[in-house]
Formats: C-alpha cells, structure tokens, sequence
C-alpha cells in the first residue's frame, strides 16, 4: 500500500488506526457479535478492576468467618493494640480485637446498610415512580409532593434530624437511608418513564389495550434499568459514606455492632491517629477502595447503558 | 494447667469466705440472687481493665465511696475469679437462659469498649449479656421506683445499668437506700435507719460510721456493683506557675487561688493561659454544675471557701461565719466594700434573693438544692404562699438563716453557692432564670470577668480590677470550648492551646502525659462508676 | 422576572409550614425533651422529677402539641424566631453568630471546588481519553470515595500535629480581626470540604464539556475555521456551563447544613456544628429552626438555580 | 474547462476506527465540483456522502482519518492540498468558511443556543474578514436581509430558539455565505424542514448560485430533489460512486443496476396510481461485513460470478461514469 | 369506492392544555386537531396529509382512543352496529381494541428494546386469550411470515433488525389480532427509498389478502398519491380539502394543496412544474390565525378570509364530490 504524498506528521492515533486496519483486513467476514452491554461494560477497563475490587471484598465479607481465624467481638486485654503480626493480619484494637476479623466482619453490616438501603430505596423509587411517571394522576401529584418534601433538606440535616426522631440502630439506619434516598430514584424513574412513555412501542401496548401496570412494569421497567442501576450503586457509595460520617458525629449504628464507620472512627483519638496506624488505615482503607469500586462500577454501568456517551 | 490449677484453689479459698448458703433470690428476678450478683462481680476483672483498657486511668473499686475511711473491715473485693462465679451461678441455678439487657449513657468509645469486654468475661462465666447505648430522654429510663418493694415490677427497663455517681457528699451516694428511693434495689431494712443518721448529724465521726455500715451491707449482698473510681486529670502546661496555689476537685469550687497564678509572656510579652471549658452554648447558671465550667469557677465567687478536698476553709465573700450550736441557725457577715463586676455593690440582698432564686430554680445541683430547702419557710416559698423565706433574715452586711431541719452539709454548700445580682433580675421567673438574658453577658464577683464571649469559638476572661484579693497575674485567659472526652481537647493541647484545665477522660490522659509540654496530676474525687444491677423482676 | 420571584417565593410558604409542621410531629414523637438534656444522667437520680416538671411547664413543654405548635409557627411567621430552650438565647442570635462562620467556610470550598473543579473537568474532557483524562478520573473518583472526616483526621495530623503549618481548627481567637487573621484558620477545613465537591463538580463538568463537545454546533463553529480554543471555550464550555451552574446551585444549601462533619472535625462553630448539639440536646426550637432555614436556603437555591440558568441560556424563559 | 473546477476529489478513502473496529467509510471517490454548478451526492443512510463532505472541510471525527487520496480546491491562489493539510491548522481554517462553507442537516442543533444569530454571523466575519465590530454588525442584518428573514435589524440580536426551522435554516446559510465562499457544501439541508419549507430553502440556494456564482456540493436521499436542483449527480452506495454524470444522462439513461433500482422504487409524484414501484430486494450491508466486490451485488438481480471483484470506474462517455461489470449491457438497452 | 363508513368523525377536537406559570395553570391551548368531520369506508385506503404540526398524527391517536378527544365524536360501526368510542372507558373499549391497530413511524423506538420480538409480540396475544406459549409461538411466526421475514427472527432482539425488517415487524404486530383497521402513522417515513419501496409493497399485499382498511397518515404526497383511495389534506388541525386521489392530483382546489402538490420535488425530469413558493411559516397551533387558518401565507387571501373560517364543503368532480374548506373556490353543490 502506497502512501499518499500526506504531509501531515504521524500521530499516536495513526498507529492504533494501522493496526486496527490491517486486523480489520485478515479478518475480513468474521464479524463478531456478543451483548453490547457486556462488551462495553467489559472493555472499559476501570469499571472490570472496580468490579474484581468490588466482588472481592464482597466475597471476603461473606465468607469472614472461614476468612477471620478471630471472633471479631473477643477482646483480648492481654493483647491491646498490637501492631499487624502474623498471628492478627491487621493488629488488634484498643481491646485487642482482631482488627482483620473486625474488618471482615464489618464489611458484612457496612455492605448491608449501603446496598440493603441503595436496593429498598430503589424498590421503592421505582415502583412508585414507575407507575406515577407511566399513568400520572393524583398518585404522581402526592408522590412528587412527598418527594420534594424529602428533597428540601440537605441530605444530611434530613438523616440527622431522623436520627433524632427515629433512634440509633442498624435497622432505623437502613430506613432512614432508604426514606433519604428514595427520592432520587423515583424521579429518576419518573423522568425516564415520562420519556420512554412516548416511545411509540408503549403506544402500540397501549392501542392493544393492555392495563398501564402491565405496560409499566413488565415492558417499560426493562428499558430505564440502566439508569436505575448506575442508581443504585452511586447511592450504595453514598451511603457508605454517610454511614461513616455518621459514625463519626456518634449518631450511626450502635458501637456494639461493627461496621466500618465504627471501627475508622478510632482514628478520632490522635493517639490513635499519630500511634496505631493500623486500627484505622486498613479499615480506612477498604471503605475507600470498596467506595472507589462501586462508584467505577457506577461508572462503567452509565457508559455501558447510556447510548449518548459512545466510544 | 497451672493457670488451672490456681484459680481453683482461690475459688476454694473464696468459697469459704462467702457464706453463700443463706443466699437466695427474694423475688421472681433471677438478679435478686445475691449469688447471681456476686458472680457478675466476680467475673469481671477489673483490674486488668483498669491496667490495659484505661491504661491505668481507673482505680478498681471496692466500696461506693472512694475514700477508704468509709469501709469496714473485711471489705470482698470480688477480685476476678471466674471459677467462683460460675460456682455461685450454678448454686443460684442460673441455667444460661436469661440474656441480660446492659445500659449505658456514655456515648464515647472507651465505654463501648468497656461494655464489649464485660460482656466477654461474663460470657466466659455463662452469662449472656447484649448492651445498648440509652437514647432519648435518658433521665426517664433510669429513674422510676416500683410500686412494690420487694416483688416489683421493675419501672426501669434493663437488667445492669452502666452509670457513675459524681457526689459533692457522701449522702449522695446512700441517700437513695431510703424507702422507696431506689429503682434497682428492694428495700434494705438494716439500711433505713442508717440513712437517717448520716443525713441527721453533722458530726463526720457519726456519719464515718453509717457509711461503713452501709458499704458493708451494700459490698457483702452485692446490691451495686462499684466498678472503678474514676480520678480527676488535672493538667498543666510548662508555660503556667500556680506559685504554691493547691490542685484540687475541678468540677467543684474550691480556692485555687488563680489570682496568684503565673503564664510565662507569649511573643508578644501578654501574659495570655488557655484553657479547656468556656461554654458551648450558653453560660449555665452556675448553680448547676457547680465548677465544670470556666464562669463558674473564675468569674462568680462563693459565700464560703473550700481546699482541694472540698473541705471549708474559711470565707469567701463572706469576712466571718458560724453555724449555732444545734446546727440550725447559720450567720455569716459579707465582706465590706466588695463589688460585683459592673462597679455595684454586692450586698446581702442580693444573697437572699440568691438563695432564694436557687431553692427555687429546678437545675440547682442537688445537694445545694438539698441544703437550701432546709431553710426555714422554704416549702412555702417553693408551693407559692410565700414571698420570701421566712428563715432568712439579713441586718446590713449580715445573714442569718434558719434552718427547719438539720442538713449535714451547710458549710459544704456554701463553699459551693455563688450569689448573683439581683437588680438584674427584677420581676424573672426564676424557674426560668436560665433562659434570662442575663446569661448572654454574666456579671460575676470573681477574680476574673468576662471580656469577650463567642459562643463555639471562644471566651476570654481579663482580670477584675477590683477584686478583693487583688488583681489577678495572668492578664487573659482565652477559654476553649471544648469538654471531656472531646477529641478537640488533645488537638488544642497538642497545639499549645491549653495551659491548665482538667479532664475526666481516661483516654486522654495517656495523650497529655506524652506532650512533653504538659503535666498530668490526678485527683482523687468522690467519683464512682458503677454497675445497677435491677433486682426487680421485669414484665 | 420579579413577578416570578415573589410567585416562587410564596409557593415556598405552604411548604415550608407542611414541612415544619412534619419535623414538628416528628420531634414530638422521639422521647425526651430538652429539660431533661439539661441535666448530666450522673445526676439525674438526685433530682427531684417535681420541680423538673414545673420547669418543663413554665417553658411551654406541658401544653399539648398543637398548641405549642401554633404559638411558635404564628411567632415564625411574625418574625419572632423565638429562644433557644437550652440556654434562652435568641435563636435569631445564634443564627447571626454562626451563619457567617458556614457561611465563609462553605463559600471558600464553593469558590475553590467551582473553580478547580471545572477547569479540571474541561482539561479531561479535552483529553478525551489520554493519560492526563484518566488520571482526574481516577483522582476525582478517590476525591469522592474518602470519608470527608477521615481526609479531615489525617489532614489535621499531618498538617496541624507534624508540620505545624496550620492550626488544628476552630475559626477564630481574641485578637483576630480581620479575614486575613482568620485565614490560616479556613484553609485546611475549606480545602477538605472541597475535595468531594471538586470531584463531584469535576466529573460533571466533564461529561456536560463532552455532550457539548458533541453536538452539532461545534461541528458548526469548527466549519467556519474559527480556532479550536475558541470552538471548545466559547462554544462548548459557554454551553456545559449551564448544567454545571445548576450542580453548584444545587450545592448551595451545603451554605447551611451541608458542612455538618467538616464543622465538626474542625471545631468550625458553624450552624451545622450547632444543630448537631440542638438535635442531640433536643432543643425544639432551635432544630426547627435550622431545619426550616436549610429547607429555605434549598428553595431558594433552586430559585436562584432557575434565574441562573435563565441568565445563561436563552432557551430557559422563566414561568414555563 | 479546468478553469471552473472548484474542486477536485481523486480516490478519496476514509475510514472509521470506532469500537476498536475499522469501517471504511468512504471507499475511493473521486469526483469535482464545478463553479456555478451544483452536485448532487445522492445516496441513502450509511452510503458515506456526509463523510464525503467532513473529508473535504476537514471535519472528521477524532477516531477517523483520511487513508488515501487528494483533495485539491483550486483557490485564486492556485491549487491547495486539503488532505495534506492539519486538521485544526491555520491554513485549514482559513479554508473553512472563507473558501469552502457548510450548512448541515438539523438547523436545530447546528447553531449554538446560547449565542444570537447575529454574533455566530459575526464570528465568521470576524475570522475571515477585515471589516470593524460595526461593519459586521451591519453586514450580519444585511445578510439575514438577503436571506429573506424578516425584520433583520430586530431579528439579528435573537437565540436560535426564537426562530422557526426554516428561518434557522436560512441563518445558517447566511453564516455559510457570509464570506462569500466558492464552495457551499449543503448536507441534507431540508431533510428535517416541511416540503413547504423546503421549496424556500431550495429558491434560496439557487439564487445564491446564480448570483454568486458558488459552486454547491450537495447531499441528499431524494431523487427528486435531485432532479430538481442538480446539474451533475454522483450516486453513492456503501462508499463508493457507483455512477456520476450529468443530471439529465444519469437520470435519463442509468446504467448501474441501484441507479435504476433506485428510480424504479419511488413513487413520482403525477405518474398517478397505476405506477409500478420495484422494491429493492434485501438491505444494505452491515459495514463490518462488506460484500468482497461490487457492494451492491447482493441485492443485484443482474449478478455475475464477476461482482466478487470490486469493478473498476468505467467511463461510459466523457462526463458519465459507472462501477459495474455489466453497465454495457444496459446502457444499451436503456431503461 | 364508497361503501359503508367503518368510522366516522364528528367535529373530532383534540386540544392539549399549555400549563405555564408557578402554579402551573392552563393559559392556554394547543388547538392540534380543530374541529375534523372525516369518514373512513371499509376496505379503503385514506390518506392524512399535512405538513408537520398540522394535527394528522393526532388525528390517528384519537381514532385509536389512544388520544381522548375533547370535543366530537368518533364512531364506529362493525356488525353489532354503531357504537360510539370516544365516551367508552378503557374496558369498553377492549372489544374495539382489536379491530383498530396502528403502526409506527419510528423503526428504532416501535419495538422494545428489552424484549425479543417473540417477547414484544406475544402480551397482546395472551392479552387477547391465547393461552398457551406454543400457540403464541406459532402464532407469531406465521405473522412473521406474512411479513416477509423468517420465524427464526422471533428470539432476536430489534437492535438485530434493519429499519425496514423493524418495520414489518411493527406491521406483523399491528396484524397479530386480526385488525379491521390499521392506522398507519408515518409507516415508510423514515425509511430509506430502497426498503420504503418494500414495506409499500407489503402493506398492500396485506390489505388485499385480508381486506383491511388503512388510515394512511404522511407527509409524502408522492407516495399518497400511489397509495391511497382517497386523500384528506390537513392545515393546522383542520381538513382543507378531501376527495379521491386522482381527483386531488388532477384537480386541486384549495391553494394550499396546490402550493403543497407544486413544492414537492420530483424526481422526473420530464414533469418539472414551477414551483409555488409559500411565505413564512405555519404559524403556532396555539394561536391560530383568526379566519381561514392559511389565509396569513395564502397568494388569494382576501378580507373575508381573514374574518371567516371557511367549511368544508362539497363540489362537484367527476365521479363524485371533491370537498374543499376555501371562501374563494366557487359553486359549492350546497351548505
């Protein structure tokens, strides 16, 4: 192949471009084909380490009491913040807990408050918002009314004031995060069904006759998933977050229970801080790394779904 | 195996001390086994809590007072020994399936931590015990008396209650045996007449003997459990000289002499001390907490003064004072000439009206509260038929004040009272003398007066000119509003911005002894934390 | 545009009073109250519960709900923000005292994160791609994946403990009049507040850059051979500018709650700081009263988003 | 006849490199454009005649790029290379707009929102020309004048938004001809206006060419509009120029078998309903899976054994030429 | 032609309120379909002209009830005799359902994305009482073949179709319980010429075999004029002028048409006409033009067509009436 007289100066990209001719050339008619969503979700490379990231810590969690050779809740006085060891991967804590198990086992109880809230929040984001979005009425009228009465507030004056009115526990978190973050979701939904509403298959369903929450549910539903996913694992960042912050300001889940917020919430003591590194960067650590996947992973779903952003 | 072998021959030994054959439950409650609660005791070892939890900040406890000369002889120290508890657990039939319901109102991590590790040594013992952190209207959940003595039921809602008793007295700690006091406890007999004759006498040798009797009778049935006592952290940077002036109880006031102290200049020659304590919010009456913050212990100066013990030394605005031989009139005269901040000068109506704001005022500390209603004409004032105590009479610079019954401790809280301004007060409510704007700008009688107040930020507090010891030394103190426990207490110290103040908590006292720049001394204050263990059978 | 205003301004009012009305019963609900806040539990069993409760009476606690309620709404609306039950402090002069302190610190990050944040997006979003693009990426997924407090610890020991570069926190000392003294102060707290809101405002302004980069009228502007700093700057940032204004509107209520943890790591005596101890302490009127002046201050920001963005693209007519 | 060439195309490739594949758009085209004339490309979706079109302004894509070929524009100033030039350099903007102007399909989204009309005619005039901020002021009203909007000394200061699709569509060709270029590239410029609209868009155009003497490039789906407007016509399928000529002989006398399937398969307007439309059998290939030769022999019905070789462009007569191994056989017997 | 009306439109209006303001009030009105008399004939092809905007799309929506009409009457009359759609509820209107059906302009947004098209095809069905999975499988397929497409395509998804296969799938589906009726909105619009030819070819075939009516909506009057039986041709929500196909080609009446019909470009180069070019815009359906709603751009417009709204009214033409809605047309049969 002659090259044509071109002056301009060879760039980066005029590599990549020859190569993919000439591969392009051998394997001319063997066109491959496969999920578009998969392909892209999986070429995009931040959104596949985001995942393994993700899947790890997960399945550790999970798996904490064949991972963790310590009770997490057995304190050990005779061995009180002793640094990483062979015997305590992590060290121990200021009550000679295994840090590692703690981790392990707070990952269950952080894991559970972020994604528990981010799914619940969605169910019901979406099941409103589904419905209110695809037939309106006086349904959607008390549902945007309620939702911008829970859209008025800073987030975090909104959790902090059900806090107070709801009490510390696990399964009071996990409700006001959902009332907190259910909001979102159902407008997100709302706004997609509004759109999708036009497409002209929901006409068609509609002109056979079919009930709206048939068409709402089982043929709109499927095409707003991939908003609602990316959704989901932003707010399962989110609250993940809170629920450390929380922790911090002393409102989060009861310290009996470990979570993450719990345990980084040592670093709170300077001593702790300045001294025993190793009670609060691994747990820092891993609410950061499990914080820094899902929001890859949140990442990666919005390119892989959303049609405008290709390439 | 050797481990093994000791603690069985100590849970032999043990075994004989406690005749524990007599012991059995008086109600349908498990925990009203005195076996059941001695074993609790037993399963705790605190002092190794003490040593590595509290890194020696605590000091395991025997009796419910701190001070030693209040125990009889052969006080049960209850030193761990799990073998005896699961001994005394078996003998009480405690067959493990009860899970006990542990509540605490410290919201820090060093009481989680706590509580984490009793819960592991009584599960050690066979005692499952989940604990929770008391939310809401925390006063409600812990107090309620039952209706019956001795059956119940409980009013409280929990099996052990993890709390502290910060007493001024030692009353404070026995005063609640009294019949129908007590929301833990079925009545005690032996204890009654005890609690009358402490409260009745202000003669310390008579008291010193009730209160060993009642440890006695407390420590051998195990009815409270005292866990450790809890010291006082003062602490100092290099930068200050109290020249001589005492170290005292710092959530009380006493006569620290804070006038004669000493800061060394800063770079620009101002002789400025930081300190812990200026208000977070708002300047509390300083009836109610009588020491713990900044105004109340510089800025108002009390009748009587105190040392660091909290034993009364000698007078304070007040040039002279005595009490009658039937410790039922108490007189004292005002200094002449003294003044309060503003320029005005103080008298002895302002006292009275004082004294009489206080009785009245719902939040004054309880044994100041105590003492006051003791007054002569004090429950006519209270129920609204009086204008006045008719027990308090002054004649210039003098007050007398009468007394309906005898209380033990009027000198105590008069060391304690500081009198206020009373033209500031025309016509307040003084239920609500809280909400009084007066508090947004307080005009004191104390060697220092407040300069400047920004409430989260700061306080500064400058000398008072006037003052009738002289005028201070330290030419400003800039007060940081940070409490005990308050993370932000280390970062200031750390940052050279605490010259002196005191902490109760136990975690920051190892932080302040590593800053070179500063000097931990603690102080031995009649402060017990302690377990309530409800001996009432639950609905 | 003014008629707009005040018809925006007076839809808030029913809202407002459904949600105050709503944090109202909530509090209701929740145990205790701010009398017995007032007292250390180590001391509660001492005191005795009559005198409590003729305290709770002379402060308005014993009368029934809606009845408390009426009185301190028809005050709200009169303009009487009533008293601090804890301290009897004007709630007027505490919002005075600390709203400027939240006020600086959540416009220094507003400024610092606007600013950073969208050249910062737009250098990614031209980079399309390259390393530089996916090393912000990278950088502004971590900026927001850190707990705020914790980058606030960790800063506060680094910077405050072992450099002694900064003061460890708080806003102000006797002596410091002016903002300059009060500088060293703001900066670690505005800087570690900004983090999540640069990253936040750094990938958003990234994908608007990248939509806008994408629509037909940059082909446009490049067909009329203008150069390539004027078709990305004039034509698509002028144009990713509006959605980005409307996130950092959105932001705007961070100006009065928003900033809580940050307040908190940084003893900044700020509202949010304040309404942390109004809730712990339970003092109703005082928690009403940030609630409902946050509530506000997200309205009004939403207001002030929709004349924004009405400023900024012609297409938006407002009242439709 | 050299002398009113605007513009010449020889053996023209470009090609896609999206999703890590490469579709080769344009495939060799070549083709000129004559002065005072208009071409029509004329093709339907994915036929590369909007790649066409970016090659010569230089407006590709990132992920593309020119591959082979010449782009020559016979300026005043003699011929220039457009292929050798870079993308975004100096001598290639100062061709766009200037020399060589283009409007696009959707007037919707071709014109930035956020600025009034009249300073995106300004911009042009401020890069290209030497006139003062009044003069352009000026010269903007005077070209909306000419384009026939109404009220242009109000209408200048107003956003896209105010005006309607046929107004912005005649604001865009008032910024395309504010430099008076030789060349107007018009890439589907009425595919998204009324036919109503479409016929004032279409006196426009050609009442530029008239008085202006521009050579027009332009792209459209629509025979008709081709038979309308067109002086020559280049007949586009999967990237190559399957047949070009003049209007009359390539409508008239179509040799290549998609020109013919192509007028046989609409409906005219007049023929009445008794007309016989022939359907096009099949569909256009997946571009990642091009047939080897002829493009369109899949779907040809006059296929040989030969169509797995692409067929090279054959000249039928001077001016009309056609990519097809059989085109003798039905030159002769016409349609 | 004429047989027995299987619809018949009755001053059918359909006004979308335009909310504004803080509180959302209605302030004012889309007038999108004002005031339409129409009969449709079993077993005829009607077709809906009109320029974008011009309520012909909406028109199709309120026959299928899938636009409640405000004001007017929509009628339809089958063997159980006439019953009256437009005051039906949704379960009335389940018997009606299944012999009006429509299809779509929009080949990318007609079919559901999530679903195989076995998966979008077979709800009607279950919904219409065919129980089992393998009757609806068989069902399906034999619409697929009727349609000119493999069964096998039934467990693929839409993104695995050209525009025209997702065409005739849209139509298998409209054809799946048996219609009377099918409205077709835009069918071949935004098809490339090549496949619009075929899906053309298609609709007829079907309508032969299965003696269906068709509602023909589009803005292509080249390809009404090859399809349709008769012709309605709409003006900002109002029918101007309705008669037989050939009768509206060969003799237009009402000067929009004609402008209509003389705008068109045609792609024969033997039929040039002169173009009649319209001024300015279709004004907003919002606030229409007082009188004559076309009077603002008409060449004819006189003072009573600014006043007056014209009717449509009957003339004579050759085998039967030719209406029009014009002041200036004269002898109208009667009122």
């Amino acid at each position: 192949m002659v090259d044509a007289p071109i002056t301009r100066p060879r760039t980066r990209r005029d590599g990549q471009f020859d190569r993919l001719r000439d591969r392009e050339t051998s394997m001319q008619g063997k066109a491959k084909r496969g999920g578009r969503f998969l392909g892209k979700f999986l070429s995009n490379r931040l959104a596949l380490v985001g995942f393994v990231i993700f899947a790890i810590i997960c399945l550790m969690s999970l798996f904490a009491p064949l991972l963790a050779q310590h009770d997490p809740m057995s304190p050990n006085l005779r061995a009180i913040a002793q640094p990483p060891s062979v015997e305590h991967w992590f060290g121990t804590d200021k009550t000679g807990r295994d840090i590692f198990a703690r981790v392990l086992y707070g990952g269950r109880v952080s894991i559970l408050v972020g994604l528990g809230s981010a799914l619940l929040s969605a169910l019901i984001g979406v099941i409103i918002g589904v419905y209110s979005g695809y037939v309106g009425g006086w349904l959607d009228w008390i549902a945007m009314r309620v939702s911008e009465i829970f859209m008025s507030f800073p987030q975090i004056i909104l959790v902090l004031l059900l806090v107070a009115i709801l009490g510390q526990s696990l399964l009071n978190l996990i409700v006001i995060f959902t009332l907190t973050g259910w909001g979102g979701i159902y407008r997100m939904a709302r706004a997609r069904m509004l759109s999708i509403r036009e497409e002209e298959y929901v006409q068609a369903l509609r002109s056979f006759g079919l009930g709206p929450a048939r068409i709402a549910y089982k043929h709109m539903l499927p095409n707003a998933l991939g908003p609602i996913m990316v959704n989901i694992t932003l707010s399962t960042a989110a609250f993940i977050l809170q629920e450390a912050g929380l922790s911090f300001l002393g409102l989060g889940v009861p310290l009996s229970i470990p979570t993450w917020g719990n345990i980084l919430n040592a670093a709170q003591d300077l001593r702790v801080l300045e001294q025993n590194w190793w009670i609060w960067l691994p747990v820092g650590a891993t609410i950061s790394l499990f914080v820094l996947s899902v929001n890859f992973i949140g990442d990666g779903l919005r390119d892989a779904t959303d049609p405008s952003q290709q390439g | 195996m050797n481990k093994l072998l000791t603690t069985s021959i100590m849970a032999l030994v043990s075994a004989q001390v406690a005749g524990g054959a007599t012991a059995q439950a008086i109600n349908d409650s498990e925990l009203s086994d005195p076996r059941v609660r001695q074993a609790i005791a037993y399963a705790i070892d605190m002092e190794t809590i003490a040593e590595t939890l509290f890194e020696g900040a605590a000091i395991p406890a025997v009796g419910l007072t701190s001070d030693p000369a209040n125990y009889p002889d052969g006080m049960n120290t209850y030193s761990y020994d799990p073998e005896r508890a699961r001994e005394l657990l078996a003998e009480a039939g405690w067959d493990g399936s009860r899970t006990l319901d542990m509540v605490y109102y410290y919201p820090d991590e060093l009481t989680a931590n706590f509580m984490a590790v009793v819960q592991a040594q009584l599960a050690d013992v066979g005692i499952d015990m989940n604990y929770r952190l008391l939310e809401g209207d925390v006063g409600a959940q812990i107090g309620g008396v039952p209706d019956d003595p001795v059956n119940g039921p409980a009013v409280v809602e929990w099996d052990i209650l993890y709390g502290a008793r910060a007493a001024i007295a030692n009353q404070e700690y026995f005063n609640r045996f009294a019949p129908g006091q007590m929301p833990t406890v079925p009545t005690i007999d032996a204890m009654v007449p005890l609690v009358e004759s402490v409260n009745a006498t202000t003669d310390p040798e008579v008291q010193r003997a009730g209160y060993q009797e009642m440890e006695g009778i407390i420590n051998e049935g195990a009815y409270i459990l005292p866990l450790y006592y809890q010291q006082l952290y003062i602490f100092e940077s290099d930068r200050i000289n109290r020249n001589g002036a005492p170290y005292g109880n710092e959530q009380y006031n006493y006569n620290s002499a804070i006038e004669t102290w000493t800061v060394e200049p800063n770079e620009d020659g101002e002789a400025v001390a930081y300190t812990n304590g200026a208000p977070m919010q708002f300047f509390e009456v300083p009836w109610q907490n009588l020491g713990i913050w900044v105004h109340s212990k510089y800025v108002f100066d009390t009748i009587l003064e105190a040392d660091g013990a909290l034993t009364p030394i000698g007078g304070e605005l007040a040039e002279t004072y005595e009490v009658s031989e039937d410790g039922l009139v108490f007189t004292f005269t005002l200094q002449d000439g003294l003044t309060w901040h503003d320029g005005s000068p103080i008298t002895a109506e302002d006292v009275q009206w004082s004294i009489e704001a206080a009785a009245q005022f719902p939040l004054t500390h309880p044994v100041l509260a105590s003492t006051l209603s003791s007054i002569e004409g004090a429950d006519a004032l209270l129920a609204g038929d009086a204008d006045n105590m008719s027990g308090i009479s002054i004649d210039g610079n003098t007050v007398t004040i009468t007394f309906e019954v005898l209380d033990p401790n009027v000198f105590l809280s008069f060391t304690q009272f500081a009198p206020l301004p009373s033209s500031y007060f025309e016509g307040a409510d003084p239920l609500q003398l809280q909400q009084h704007e007066f508090w947004q700008m307080p005009i004191g009688s104390g060697p220092f007066m407040i300069e400047e107040a920004r409430m989260n930020e700061f306080t500064t507090l400058v000398p008072f000119p006037d003052y009738h010891r002289g005028e201070a030394l330290i030419e400003q103190i800039i007060a940081l509003p940070s409490a005990d426990g308050d993370a932000n207490l280390i970062r200031n110290a750390a940052a050279f911005r605490a010259d002196f103040g005191y902490s109760k908590n136990a975690t920051d006292v190892p932080s302040l002894e590593e800053m070179e720049h500063m000097t931990v001394i603690p102080a031995n204050i009649p402060y017990t934390r302690m377990f309530w263990i409800n001996q009432f059978p639950r609905n | 545009m003014l008629t707009y205003i005040a018809h925006r301004l007076l839809t808030l009012i029913p809202m407002v009073i459904v949600i105050s009305f709503l944090i109202y019963l909530g509090l209701e609900l929740t145990p205790g109250d701010a009398v017995s806040h007032m007292i250390p539990p180590d001391a509660y069993g001492s005191m005795d519960p009559d005198r409590l409760q003729e305290l709770r009476e002379s402060l308005g606690l014993g009368q029934p709900f809606f009845v408390r309620y009426w009185i301190w709404i028809s005050g709200v609306v009169q303009g009487d923000f009533g008293y601090s039950l804890a301290g009897g402090v004007p709630i007027a002069d505490i919002f005075l005292d600390r709203l400027p302190a939240t006020l600086e610190l959540s416009f220094a990050a507003l400024l610092i994160s606007t600013i950073l944040g969208s050249i910062l997006g737009t250098i990614s979003a031209l980079t399309r791609g390259s390393a530089t693009d996916q090393g912000l990426t990278v950088v502004g997924m971590l900026g927001v994946s850190i707990p705020e407090f914790f980058f606030g610890l960790v800063a506060i020991l680094v910077f405050a403990i072992n450099l002694d570069w900064l003061p460890v926190g708080g806003r102000t000392l006797p002596g410091y009049d002016s903002f300059w003294d009060r500088l060293p102060n703001l900066v670690m707290p505005a800087l570690v507040l900004s983090i999540m809101m640069t990253a936040g405002v750094m990938r958003y302004a990234r994908s608007s850059m990248l939509d806008a980069l994408s629509r037909d009228f940059i082909r446009t502007a490049r067909s009329k051979g203008m150069p390539e700093w004027r078709v990305n700057i004039l034509h698509g940032f002028r144009v990713a500018l509006t959605p980005v204004i409307v996130l950092i509107g959105f932001r705007l209520p961070v100006l009065i709650g928003g900033s809580v943890i940050i307040e908190q790591v940084f003893q900044w005596p700020g509202i949010g700081k304040e309404f942390v101890s109004a809730v712990r302490s339970q003092d109703y009127p005082l928690v009403m009263m940030v609630a409902l002046f946050s509530v506000l201050a997200v309205l009004i920001a939403s207001l002030i988003v929709d004349l924004l963005t009405a400023i900024i693209d012609p297409r938006v007519r407002l009242g439709e | 006849m050299e002398h009113d060439v605007a513009l010449t195309v020889k053996g023209l490739k470009t090609y896609f490199y999206n999703n890590n594949r490469c579709n080769r758009a344009i495939d060799g085209v070549s083709f000129e454009i004559r002065q005072g004339k208009t071409l029509c490309i004329v093709g339907e979706s994915g036929c590369g005649k909007s790649v066409t079109a970016a090659s010569i302004m230089q407006l590709l894509p990132t992920l593309s790029r020119i591959e082979e070929g010449e782009i020559t524009y016979h300026g005043p100033d003699g011929p220039v290379r457009i292929d050798a030039l870079d993308r975004g350099g100096a001598q290639m903007r100062s061709i766009r707009g200037k020399e060589i102007a283009m409007i696009f399909q959707d007037p919707m989204t071709a014109l930035n929102p956020v600025y009034s009309i009249g300073f995106q005619i300004k911009e042009m005039l401020m890069y290209h020309t030497g006139l003062g901020r009044r003069a352009r002021h000026d010269k903007a009203i005077d070209l909306l004048a000419s384009m026939g909007i109404p009220l242009p000394e109000r209408r200048v200061n107003d956003y896209p938004h105010l005006y309607s699709g046929g107004m912005r569509q005649r604001a865009m060709i008032a910024i395309a001809m504010s430099c008076n270029p030789r060349i107007l590239i018009a890439d589907e410029p009425t595919t998204a206006l009324d036919v109503t609209i479409q016929a004032q868009i279409f006196e426009l155009m050609e009442t530029l060419k008239r008085d202006n003497g521009t050579a027009i490039m332009l792209i459209t789906h629509d025979m008709g509009v081709v038979a309308e407007l067109a002086d020559d016509v280049a007949v586009m399928y999967m990237g190559n120029i399957v047949e070009a000529g003049p209007v009359g002989t390539v409508m008239r006398n179509p040799v290549h078998p998609y020109t013919r399937a192509l007028l046989d398969s609409i409906p005219v307007l007049g023929r009445g309903k008794d007309q016989e439309i022939k359907a096009i059998p099949g569909q256009t290939p997946d571009p990642y899976d091009r047939p080897k030769g002829c493009q369109f022999a899949d779907r040809c019905m006059h296929r040989i054994d030969k169509c797995d070789e692409m067929p090279p462009e054959t000249q039928v007569s001077d001016d009309h030429r056609v990519m097809c191994w059989r085109y003798q056989e039905f030159a002769s017997n016409g349609r | 032609m004429a047989g027995d009306p299987i619809l018949s439109l009755r001053n059918v209006e359909v006004h979308f309120p335009v909310r504004t303001g803080v509180l959302k009030r209605v302030t004012a009105h889309v007038r999108a379909v004002d005031g339409v008399d129409l009969d449709v004939y079993r077993g005829e092809v009607l077709g809906l002209v009109g320029e974008s905007g011009c309520g012909k799309t909406t028109l199709g929506k309120a026959i299928l009830q899938l636009v409640r009409a405000t004001q007017g009457t929509v009628t339809y009359s089958g063997e159980d005799g006439e019953t009256e759609l437009t005051t039906q509820d949704e379960a009335g209107l389940f018997a009606f359902r299944k012999r009006l059906q429509i299809v779509f302009q929009d080949p990318h947004s007609s079919l559901n994305p999530a679903f195989t098209i076995f998966g979008s095809l077979e709800d009607p069905l279950r919904h219409y009482g065919v129980k089992t999975r393998a009757k609806r499988r068989k069902i399906v397929g034999d619409l697929l073949e009727a349609v000119n497409m493999r069964r096998e395509a039934m467990d693929r998804y839409p993104h695995e179709f050209s525009g025209g296969q997702r065409q005739r799938i849209g139509i298998a589906r409209a054809l799946s319980i048996d219609p009377e009726l099918i409205v077709c909105d835009e069918a071949v619009s935004a098809l490339d010429v090549s496949i619009q030819a075929q899906v053309l070819q298609l609709l007829m075939d079907l309508k032969r075999e299965k003696n269906l009516t068709y509602v023909f909506i589009t803005h292509d009057l080249s390809v009404t004029e090859y399809l349709c039986d008769r012709i309605a041709v709409m003006y900002l929500g109002k029918v101007v002028e309705l008669c037989d196909a050939e009768e509206l080609y060969s003799n237009t009446l009402h000067p929009y048409t004609q402008a209509l019909l003389s705008a068109i470009p045609v792609a024969d180069l033997d039929r040039k006409s002169q173009r009649i070019v319209l001024q300015g815009d279709v004004p907003s359906p919002i606030n229409p033009p007082s009188g004559c709603p076309f009077h603002p751009r008409c060449r004819f417009a006189q003072d009573v067509c600014r006043s007056d709204v014209p009717r449509l009214r009957a003339y004579r033409a050759g085998s039967g009436v030719h209406m029009a809605a014009c002041h200036l047309i004269d002898q109208p049969l009667a009122d």
